[in-house]
């Protein structure tokens, strides 16, 4: 029994390793343009980069869904192509179109990972910029708040969920303010 | 294409100088910071516009390095000199 | 390209003046900052991308860290550095 | 031949619009009121101009393992951008630097 959880911990570990060495070994590749004289040095330096990032966070850093990923990849692109020319316009019109507002939003999602995520997604979505995050929720700044902006970010949350795994329900009407 | 990629290194030197106003006027600290944050991106976009255009590959480290640094700096200036310019 | 250099290079003067002709420490220390980007550009434009590399990591990113480090060091001391050699002499009696 | 003359296209155009988007973000920074609609401005625009800059970078270089390094390049922006941003707008938070709402106009 004892033996068994033994080597379930032991898999668990050794996928992590090839998976670090995996990504590691990837990023050194596009880094160095698969040159071939950078492959000789490129051994011990993935090694030492995948035991130090190890050494430093031992636990799993994400579990992503791989189809809720390419999702949210679509999803990311295209808002923030939005986001982007959102705020170009409001910037070079000259009437200058700005509600700013501060708004809390409470948080469904639970995890370090997902809530840190989805503080940094929403601050490249177009017109939301978080600027807290807490036990329970976000503070969110607004660039304009006549837009439905808790429908919004509920639906990001949904996705967020989403990339790692996990169902949210949508976002009941009463609280879409 | 020459051309094209010469014009668009031409407009992003544009858009750091009328960014540069935004230091001279402040009023805060953090205002002032805002622009050099603003040219961690130019740079690196300038970098990697530059490295097409001279056929120079080796560049595009540079415009690694800028991005991994211009985060440094931010946080340098988040966590330690925050508010000196009050 | 004449024009990308001539304005580069007007920039470039632009901000050293810029970066020593200032009343707060703290405007000279963001303009150093940019000067050490555009430094870097103009090394690549004039050929050498290694110097370029450099000026990117040390003068942009590491001088710039320790810099901003430094001007929050000066705000934290409650009294201003004296000024002039009899202002010295006080603070050293 | 013509399959050359769609890539070329393609790209004059995301050259474009990057350089307006590089040129929006400025502009944003000089004419928005207060550091956070300033924040917005930065992130969204110049890493959108950024983005766009990178795609027309990588049809030009027509290689594979260098159009991946300027995504990797442009995702280090993205991540190090919001990371960056996330701090100024908490510090400012923290500090109570108050939001604009509209009534100095």
């Amino acid at each position: 029994m004892s033996g068994n959880i033994t080597t379930t911990v032991t898999a668990a570990r050794l996928r992590r390793i090839v998976n670090r060495t995996a990504l590691l070994a990837l990023v050194w590749l596009v880094v160095t343009e698969a040159d071939t004289h950078s492959l000789v040095p490129g051994v011990p330096i993935v090694i030492a980069g995948a035991a130090l990032s190890l050494v430093l966070s031992p636990d799993s850093l994400m579990a992503v869904h791989p189809m809720g990923a390419l999702r949210f990849v679509r999803f990311f692109a295209v808002q923030s192509v939005l986001g982007g020319v959102d705020v170009a316009l409001r910037a070079i019109r000259p009437s200058m179109p700005l509600q700013p507002a501060i708004i809390r939003y409470p948080l469904r999602v639970t995890g370090r990972w997902p809530r840190v995520f989805l503080t940094n997604t929403i601050s490249m979505l177009p017109g939301t910029l978080s600027s807290r995050l807490d036990d329970e929720a976000i503070e969110v700044h607004v660039l304009d708040c006549s837009r439905p902006v808790m429908r919004e970010l509920a639906d990001v949350e949904c996705r967020v969920a989403d990339l790692f795994g996990s169902n949210l329900p949508p976002l009941e009407e009463e609280g879409a303010a | 294409m020459t051309l094209a990629l010469q014009a668009l290194a031409v407009t992003i030197l544009l858009s750091v100088a009328i960014g540069i106003y935004r230091i001279e006027r402040g009023p805060t600290g953090t205002d002032r910071m805002l622009s050099a944050m603003l040219f961690g991106t130019s740079g690196v976009a300038l970098t990697l516009v530059l490295a097409e255009l001279t056929r120079l590959g080796g560049l595009r480290d540079m415009g690694l390095t800028f991005a991994l640094l211009g985060a440094l700096t931010s946080v340098a200036f988040v966590k330690r000199a925050w508010g000196a310019d009050d | 390209m004449h024009v990308f250099d001539i304005l580069l290079v007007g920039m470039l003067i632009w901000i050293a003046v810029g970066s020593l002709n200032q009343n707060r420490l703290f405007k000279s220390v963001v303009m150093l900052i940019i000067f050490g980007l555009f430094m870097a550009i103009a090394w690549i434009r004039l050929g050498s991308p290694d110097v370029a590399l450099a000026e990117a990591a040390i003068g942009a990113g590491v001088t710039g860290a320790l810099m901003l480090d430094a001007v929050g060091h000066l705000r934290e001391r409650a009294t201003p550095y004296p000024l002039g050699p009899e202002a010295a002499e006080d603070a050293d009696e | 031949m013509s399959w050359q003359w769609v890539v070329d296209g393609v790209s004059y155009v995301l050259f474009a619009a990057s350089g307006f988007f590089f040129l929006a973000g400025s502009v944003g920074l000089v004419r928005f009121p207060d550091v956070y609609t300033r924040l917005h401005a930065l992130t969204k625009s110049d890493n959108l101009g950024l983005g766009l800059a990178v795609a027309g970078l990588s049809l030009q270089s027509g290689s594979w393992i260098v159009a991946l390094k300027l995504l990797l390049t442009w995702m280090i922006v993205i991540v190090a951008g919001a990371t960056a941003c996330y701090l100024v707008a908490n510090s400012a938070r923290d500090s109570e630097i108050e939001p604009w709402t509209g009534e100095g106009r």
